[in-house]
């Protein structure tokens, strides 16, 4: 690369937690950032939590921070419900096409009064809060989101469907709402690219002696982590569907495991941390943890682990489990060591596997990079970097290199910035 | 000839009926005066704004817990009083509070200050047990007949200042016969007259008797030399010195009730002067032992020179002393040598400058010659 | 009390004669370069703390005055504050000075690396004001009392002083409970041994009647203590009693100056922050309708109080100094009994015993982590 | 001089306007002395509302700015940065906060005003007590130290070495590699080390950048981010110590093992053929595994967790590295019996089962256990212990090894004291925050890369390091200026009496003792203004730019009146 001059832009790809690091510490350097995020707010998984472990500090005091910073950082272009196309070139000299999808609300007017929401007559199911909740056509997908700029979701507005509504334009006093807003295509010339597209949750309902889906009060971890957040769908008090609060609850670690082949080596403390959360909003309720081998390495988990089990919970350790309907109420079968015995419970809640994002792979052929055998993106070589991808020039961090904590994540982000700034 | 108001109310009651007026009247925001402040009656300074509150008030009783003019220099010190406010301050408080006005520790403006003939103070600590009430009918009745009466402050007994300078209003009371048949106020300014000019009382042209005040002069003169030789004979160079300081314990308490020492951190208090270990050697070497907490005598002598030019004399620190050291009475008569050198009364006219930070041309000249 | 190590010596002519020849003993050997110890003053009517080098001067030395002018940790802190020099040095306190050399050492105040501390068993203190009204009369009057050890004349505070025995510092002279002509000299340090040792004087010697007598004299002192607290208590607690109680002060902070634990050099209450505007001034004093002026005497003692009662060690020298005879030694000596009691803490028990306001213990936060669970 | 105060109320489109009667506050306020002008705009943080803000500025020729809008923490740095384009110091400068702390919080707007007006008086109030501070800038040294030669400290100095940064790594034994030298391969992919760490030190000794410093420590590091003196020393002649002046230190300085013989029960010491995990390392790199009697083991016990108990934690690289013990077994005894003793099998990550699951297919056996004590028996050791079901069990064994748990190395404290950073109750250096800054510390400049801060395994360490140098790189750029924090503490040097009440909480490090003074001193350079100390100060000594006691009083009295 020696005649063209190095590109100095950085492209980073998702804008959860350690997509957010990333972008911050580079711009620190002088660097102009590329930051694109496919969904509508910033944050990723991390602002879904209450609270995270160890000091059970609460998420969004640690992460809106963060955010307030990136959305005032000069050096850094946000790209909302943007999605990288298409990547041409090597290391120090890519072409990076990028398509943003239309937001109908200008970014710079509205100043997040949601005054539009109301007066919307769509109402459907809100993905942010696995669908325990409702939202409009024109939504921000939960309170405090940032940036605190509403979205118009073009498949369920009666006006993209032909209808003459302009119900949310009329109710904004700021003019921020323009239906001929079109999709954009965006091209940026950038010499590295961090991606830190992030995980999805391994879908339960196909692991069938779950019974999720089949069973009403059987919940998966991120449904009770927006059941238990404070903005979620119940303000933060635990109900089942039925409104009524559980007096028992099962919470069964390794979903997955056996179909996915590894260990998530998360589900063991934030399990642990839903304690917390059950015993912070109905104090005399009984709980039980079902594990196969407790991982909770670190100087500090070890420490929390001993601290949950002061509250009584009992620690259960399976061979197999199923979850299934005895007459009206939900049963837990479990077979430990060969004897089987079975545990009525009112609540269950499942901690799945994490898996790559779902569109991880055709993330992966636009970049060229290869993938390893779970799906996750590949590090060329662990004991030289866990952050370079097979191409040169291209870092994986965070959950899309492999299953892990707040704290991997976040060194992985700066780590992969010490390998950008060390390019050039 | 200045203008007069008389009211035939006893003094007592004539200068509470002038304040409750001055209230009312909203005159002044606020009186500055002593007053009872306890079930077991302890006397301080109060600023008072509601009229019911005079009750208690004592303007005149004979005692001075804490030197006024270092109050009022407090009260004016970050900021002048925005509102008029009227203090009743004695003759050396005046004097200390314009001492202090010459040093920007605080201003006159919206401050209408009434004073009196000054009979003079019991010692703090006749209020400590309980004996200053006993002694009032007594003092009172020196006061009529310009006495000195015994139980004074030995400052009080050889003070030659009871006639205040600058007062918008003079409160006629020592040596005047009558004070518990009527009330007699000078107003000796313009702001003085403004206070007083709609106050229901017969005003006239009144000339401080001139006479009767010298009499109670000289009486105080003679007083004043037998202070003079008595504290003399102990104070003969440096071994009277020691002979004399040699009690004191080192807690600037005279330092800290003085109205004229206003440093926020005095100087003997300050790191400059603290004796290092090689310090304390070299005293050993050379005279084999030292005092510790070292520089008693000299804390005393530094402060005369600070504010020897600027004592107005109250006694204060005599009352302060825990170990019953003269300390007023030495810094009065070092204090008045020094005035006497460059003819300068402290706190006379604010106008006037301290001698010590002027500097006049022609005073070169003298050096010169 | 625990175990402590001591001899027994002769002292035919008197503790006095007896402490002043160890000293001279001691700097002939080279032990000690110089001796901080009270001595008269050339007027004859007080006694101060000197730091004394020349032997003929030692002479005049005068251990266990009748008085306690200046606080003996105040003289202490004075010569080491700037560091500890290079001379060795030997300083001849009460007990109650030792315990606040100790705390001062601990605030920074103090260097005592060279310096060895030697309390003596203490009688008490006369009140400054009693002593200089009559000084000889009284000077003979205080050794009588030393004699039977009677505490009638004494401070207040020392009447019902339960640590006058205390051993805090490197040697301690005992008298209590020793046969005639004799004393004891009791070592709580390295320091106190190896001067025991290079006067060889055997340390290991029977101290059984000193401990018990010094035992019985501390217990009845406690009772009377804790008598004279709880009577004291019930007149001043209660903001009424206390402004009321606080009504005569003018201010003038000589309880602070002449306090051994009040270090600071400029005090939060002599500071801007209390110098305030006419106006408000002005309007504070509308909302009540008169207001003392100045205000917050109260304020100023509860704030002592707050800052330095952890560190206090009931000399009373404060009670002495108040030109208002307040009995603020016997209210500050009570506060701190309990402020102490609440952290099991004894001011100047110890060198190597942080002061439980200044040192943070990382269970503390835990204890409150626990406590809003 | 004349003060002339503009007060600008932001309607914030309908959140304040609609919740606050602007004009009651805007009459309540205008009255006010030095008040020069009261105006109201639609949205203040806008493009447009910056430039309205930035032309009154200089029309009115203001000298004070008061902003009543929105929470310092959205736009405070906005309107400082309008005040400085207007060519106002950007501290004459206050922002009221009348949307979150009046507008949101109740519906009532007479309640909403009124206290809106008394946060706008009190604005006022304190910014006429604002003193202009001016930011300063310091020079940075670009160049980094590394303590500790291991794999994590040879990561860091490769990354952040370059031709305008010199990297000075300082080894306490007499070569690199650290622990990792001892091993034969790594677990994953059972690749051998040796390639790893002779690649690294190849690296380093072509690599002009990098001093390396052997058989040295260091002996003092004074200073601050930017500015550090170091002293480093030969460990064990007297020589001169040679002085190097660097702008950030990274500690990689390692950990070492539990000592079993704390855990009688493991016989460690007491029987033969008990040995560490360190000593199998190095015996299996040799070439040679064999019993005390010369003879090779047929059968070996692996007993993980040892000393996890007393320690408290999982170290997290037992269970893998025990595996990779049974392949070097495997490989080189071939019908050795293998048996390892867990609690709980910690084999977190996209890798770690697979290599498991690999390893039981060579028939190890696993048996999770508890209670384990050990006797001999003849020539060989009895391990007994409680099966899942509790019942006692037996085996016999000819060699056993034991995982012990990973502990602080033991100079760690000392270099904690030297450098001011703190460390957590296991005795490991403590980050500044255990989710967002992994590896920084409280003291600036400071950052603590691999197991150091706590038991990892190798590419984890290689992360962190890499992470330092991100974090370095990033913000310690040759030529670039430092700009410390601005509102620092102060102490006078006249009322200071020395009581060090203010080292104690000093969470920073920022204040030092002047010995001879006997005064505390801040380096405000250090200081990042969080004001421990003027809390601490009994006798208000201290003191706090911008937070000066009659700011707040008058704050507070004019809020309150």
């Amino acid at each position: 690369m020696k005649e063209k001059e190095q590109k100095k832009d950085v492209l980073v790809i998702g804008a959860g937690i350690a997509g957010i690091e990333a972008s911050l510490l580079l711009s620190k350097a002088d660097r102009k950032v590329h930051l694109v995020e496919k969904t509508s707010y910033t944050g990723g998984a991390t602002i879904k939590f209450e609270e995270v472990f160890s000091n059970m500090e609460c998420s969004t005091c640690m992460v809106a921070p963060r955010q307030q910073e990136l959305l005032q950082d000069n050096n850094i272009n946000l790209i909302t419900l943007g999605n990288v196309e298409d990547v041409k070139g090597s290391v120090g000299d890519f072409t990076v096409k990028i398509h943003k999808k239309a937001r109908y609300v200008d970014m710079v007017n509205c100043i997040g009064c949601n005054a539009c929401f109301e007066p919307c007559p769509v109402s459907l199911k809100n993905e942010f809060e696995e669908g325990l909740s409702e939202r409009k056509a024109i939504y921000v997908p939960c309170a405090g989101a940032l940036p605190n700029v509403p979205m118009i979701d073009t498949d369920n507005c009666l006006r993209f469907k032909g209808k003459k509504c302009t119900a949310c334009q009329e109710a904004c006093m700021f003019e921020a709402i323009d239906y001929n807003q079109k999709d954009e295509k965006i091209e940026i010339k950038v010499g590295a690219i961090v991606v830190a597209s992030g995980y999805s949750l391994i879908d339960t309902k196909p692991l069938s002696k779950f019974s999720y889906g089949k069973i009403d009060n059987v919940y998966t971890s991120m449904e009770f982590e927006r059941l238990y957040a404070s903005n979620g769908p119940t303000e933060g008090n635990i109900v089942l569907r039925d409104g009524k609060n559980p007096k028992s609850v099962a919470i069964i670690h390794c979903v997955g495991r056996e179909e996915k082949g590894y260990c998530s080596s998360v589900c063991c403390m934030y399990s642990l941390k839903f304690n917390h959360y059950l015993k912070s909003k109905i104090p005399d309720i009984k709980i039980s943890e079902f594990y196969t081998d407790l991982c909770i390495p670190g100087k500090s988990h070890q420490k929390f682990y001993e601290k949950m089990k002061e509250t009584k919970v009992d620690m259960i350790r399976f061979n197999e489990i199923e979850v299934a309907k005895q007459g009206k109420d939900t049963v837990v079968k479990y077979s430990t060591k060969g004897k089987k015995n079975t545990l009525p419970v009112d609540m269950v809640i499942l901690a799945p596997a994490i898996e790559p994002k779902n569109d991880a792979s055709e993330l992966a052929k636009t970049l060229g990079i290869s993938k390893d055998d779970y799906g996750f993106f590949k590090e060329e070589n662990p004991y030289v970097s866990s952050v370079i991808s097979s191409k040169p020039g291209i870092f994986i961090v965070g959950c899309a290199q492999g299953a892990k904590n707040i704290q991997d994540s976040v060194s992985q982000a700066n780590a992969a910035v010490g390998k950008v700034l060390s390019l050039s | 000839m200045t203008k007069a108001l008389k009211l035939n109310k006893s003094a007592e009651e004539g200068i509470l009926e002038f304040l409750k007026y001055l209230l009312e009247s909203g005159k002044v925001k606020g009186v500055f005066t002593l007053k009872r402040i306890s079930k077991n009656s302890a006397i301080a300074y109060s600023l008072i704004t509601n009229p019911d509150e005079l009750k208690d008030a004592v303007p005149f009783y004979p005692l001075m817990p804490v030197n006024a003019g270092k109050l009022m220099s407090r009260f004016t010190l970050k900021e002048g009083a925005k509102k008029p406010v009227a203090a009743i301050l004695k003759p050396c408080e005046l004097r200390g509070f314009i001492e202090l006005i010459k040093r920007e520790q605080g201003t006159l403006d919206n401050l209408y200050i009434i004073s009196s003939i000054c009979g003079g103070v019991f010692p703090s600590r006749t209020e400590v047990d309980r004996s200053a009430e006993k002694k009032l009918p007594k003092y009172w009745e020196s006061v009529k007949k310009g006495e000195i009466s015994p139980d004074l402050r030995s400052v009080c007994k050889a003070c030659e200042e009871f006639i205040p300078y600058t007062a918008d209003i003079t409160f006629d009371l020592l040596g005047n016969n009558d004070i518990d048949k009527h009330s007699i106020f000078y107003l000796n300014t313009k702001k003085g007259e403004d206070l007083a000019k709609d106050m229901k009382g017969d005003f006239s042209e009144k000339e401080f008797d001139r006479k009767k005040l010298e009499k109670i002069n000289e009486k105080r003169q003679a007083e004043k030399k037998k202070l003079y030789d008595e504290i003399g004979k102990k104070m003969n160079g440096i071994d009277g010195l020691v002979e004399i300081f040699g009690r004191c314990i080192g807690c600037h308490g005279c330092s800290k009730v003085c109205p004229i020492c206003y440093c926020k951190l005095c100087e003997f208090e300050s790191p400059d002067s603290e004796y290092s270990p090689s310090n304390y050697e070299t005293e050993l070497r050379k005279r084999g032992g030292i005092k510790v907490p070292p520089g008693t005598i000299y804390f005393h002598l530094g402060r005369l020179t600070h504010i020897g030019i600027s004592c107005v004399a109250c006694g204060q620190c005599n009352d302060v002393c825990p170990v019953d050291i003269p300390v007023a009475d030495i810094f009065k008569k070092v204090g008045e040598s020094i005035q006497k050198m460059f003819d300068y009364v402290p706190g006379k006219d604010v106008e006037e400058e301290i001698p010590l930070v002027s500097f006049k041309q022609e005073e070169f000249a003298e050096i010169e010659e | 009390m625990n175990e402590l190590k001591g001899g027994i010596i002769p002292s035919k002519t008197g503790i006095r004669e007896t402490i002043i020849d160890l000293i001279e003993k001691s700097v002939d050997k080279g032990i000690f370069d110089a001796v901080i110890i009270p001595m008269k003053v050339p007027s004859g009517d007080s006694f101060v703390y000197v730091l004394v080098k020349d032997k003929k001067l030692l002479k005049d030395g005068f251990p266990l005055a009748p008085t306690m002018l200046v606080q003996g940790a105040k003289a202490v802190s004075s010569v080491t504050r700037l560091g500890k020099g290079n001379m060795k040095i030997a300083a001849i306190i009460r007990p109650c000075e030792a315990r606040a050399t100790v705390e001062l050492a601990k605030l920074g105040q103090a260097d005592l690396d060279n310096v060895t501390i030697i309390s003596i068993d203490c009688p008490g203190v006369l009140p400054t004001s009693d002593f200089l009204e009559d000084p000889d009369k009284y000077l003979k009057k205080f050794d009588d009392a030393y004699k039977n050890w009677d505490d009638k004349i004494m401070r207040p505070v020392c009447q019902i002083c339960d640590k006058s025995s205390m051993v805090t510092g490197d040697l301690h002279i005992g008298t209590l409970g020793a046969k005639k002509d004799t004393c004891f000299i009791i070592s709580n340090s390295e320091k106190g041994d190896s001067v025991a040792e290079k006067l060889d004087i055997n340390l290991n010697q029977n101290l059984d009647s000193w401990n018990s007598k010094v035992k019985a004299i501390s217990e009845e002192k406690k009772k009377k203590r804790i008598k004279a607290h709880k009577e004291l208590k019930s007149t001043v607690s209660g903001l009424d009693n206390l402004v009321e109680t606080f009504s005569q002060c003018i201010n003038c902070h000589n309880c602070m100056r002449v306090c051994p634990v009040c270090i600071c050099r400029l005090c939060y209450f002599d500071s801007d922050k209390v110098k305030h505007t006419a106006e408000d001034y002005l309007t504070r004093a509308e909302s009540k309708g008169s207001m003392r002026f100045l205000p917050d005497t109260t304020l100023f003692q509860m704030g002592r109080m707050m800052h330095m009662s952890i560190s206090c060690v009931s000399c009373g020298n404060c009670e002495d100094a108040c030109s208002m005879d307040i009995p603020v030694g016997q209210i500050f000596s009570m506060i701190a009994d309990e402020t102490q009691a609440l952290f099991d803490y004894v001011s100047g028990r110890s060198l190597d015993e942080p002061i439980p306001l200044v040192a943070y213990k990382k269970e503390e936060l835990h204890q409150m982590e626990d406590a809003n669970d | 001089m004349e003060r002339k105060i503009g007060v600008y109320i932001c309607e914030c489109g309908p959140n304040i306007s609609e919740k606050i009667d602007i004009d009651k506050v805007i009459d309540a306020v205008s009255p006010i002395e030095d008040v020069a002008v009261v105006e109201k705009f639609k949205l203040l943080c806008s493009a447009d509302g910056k430039k309205f803000l930035e032309e009154q500025i200089k029309k009115n020729s203001l000298t004070h700015l008061v902003v009543a809008a929105c929470s310092p923490k959205d736009h405070e740095k906005t309107f400082m940065m309008v005040c400085e384009n207007a060519e106002l110091n950007p501290y004459l400068f206050q922002l009221a906060n009348i949307r979150e702390q009046c507008a949101w919080i109740t519906e009532d707007k007479e309640e909403a005003t009124k206290k809106a007006i008394r946060l706008v008086k009190a604005a006022i109030g304190r910014v006429k007590y604002h003193s202009s501070l001016e930011k300063k800038e310091i020079d940075s040294i670009p160049d980094v130290l590394v303590i500790g030669g291991g794999i994590a400290g040879m990561e860091a100095s490769l990354q952040l070495a370059s031709k305008q940064r010199n990297v000075y790594l300082v080894e306490k034994t007499s070569d690199l590699g650290g622990l990792v030298k001892n091993y034969e391969k790594t677990f994953l992919g059972m690749k051998p080390i040796s390639d790893i760490i002779d690649e690294k030190t190849k690296k380093i000794d072509s690599n002009g950048n990098i001093k390396v410093f052997k058989d040295s420590e260091v002996e003092e590091a004074i200073g601050f981010f930017g500015n550090f003196e170091i002293k480093i020393k030969r460990t064990n002649e007297e020589s001169e110590p040679v002085e190097i002046n660097v702008g950030a230190i990274v500690l990689a300085t390692g950990s070492a093992l539990f000592n079993p013989d704390k855990t009688p029960e493991y016989g460690y010491g007491k029987f033969e053929n008990v040995i560490t995990s360190l000593e199998f390392e190095k015996m299996n790199l040799s070439g040679k595994i064999l019993l005390k009697n010369n003879k090779t083991p047929n059968s070996v016990a692996t007993i993980h967790c040892v000393g996890r108990e007393e320690r408290g934690y999982c170290s997290e690289i037992c269970c893998m590295y025990s595996l990779k013990f049974a392949r070097y077994l495997k490989e080189k005894l071939p019908n050795v019996k293998v048996s390892n003793f867990y609690s709980d099998l910690c084999i977190p990550g996209k890798t770690d089962q697979k290599f498991f699951n690999q390893t039981k297919e060579k028939n190890v056996g696993f048996i999770r256990s508890s209670n384990i004590k050990l006797t001999k028996k003849g020539e060989q050791l009895n391990i007994e212990y409680d099966d899942e079901n509790k019942n006692k069990q037996n085996l016999l064994v000819d060699m056993i090894i034991l995982s012990p748990a990973m502990v602080p190395n033991d100079d760690a404290t000392k270099i904690a004291e030297m450098t001011g950073v703190s460390q957590d109750d296991e005795g490991f250096f403590a980050e500044e925050h255990e989710k967002l800054n992994p590896i920084s510390t409280s003291t600036e400049g400071i950052y603590i890369v691999g197991c150091a801060k706590g038991p990892k395994n190798i590419s984890d360490t290689i992360v962190q390091a890499e992470a330092a140098s991100g974090n370095i790189l990033s913000s310690l750029i040759p030529g670039k200026k430092l700009e410390p924090e601005v509102k620092t503490s102060q102490i006078s040097e006249s009322f200071c009496i020395g009581c060090k009440t203010c080292l104690t909480v000093c969470s920073y490090g920022a204040i030092t003792f002047d010995e001879t003074k006997k005064i505390s001193v801040v380096n405000e350079v250090i200081c990042r203004g969080c004001g421990n100390c003027v809390a601490a100060c009994p006798s208000g000594a201290a003191s706090i730019k911008h937070f000066k006691f009659n700011q707040l009083y008058q704050e507070i009295k004019e809020a309150v009146k």
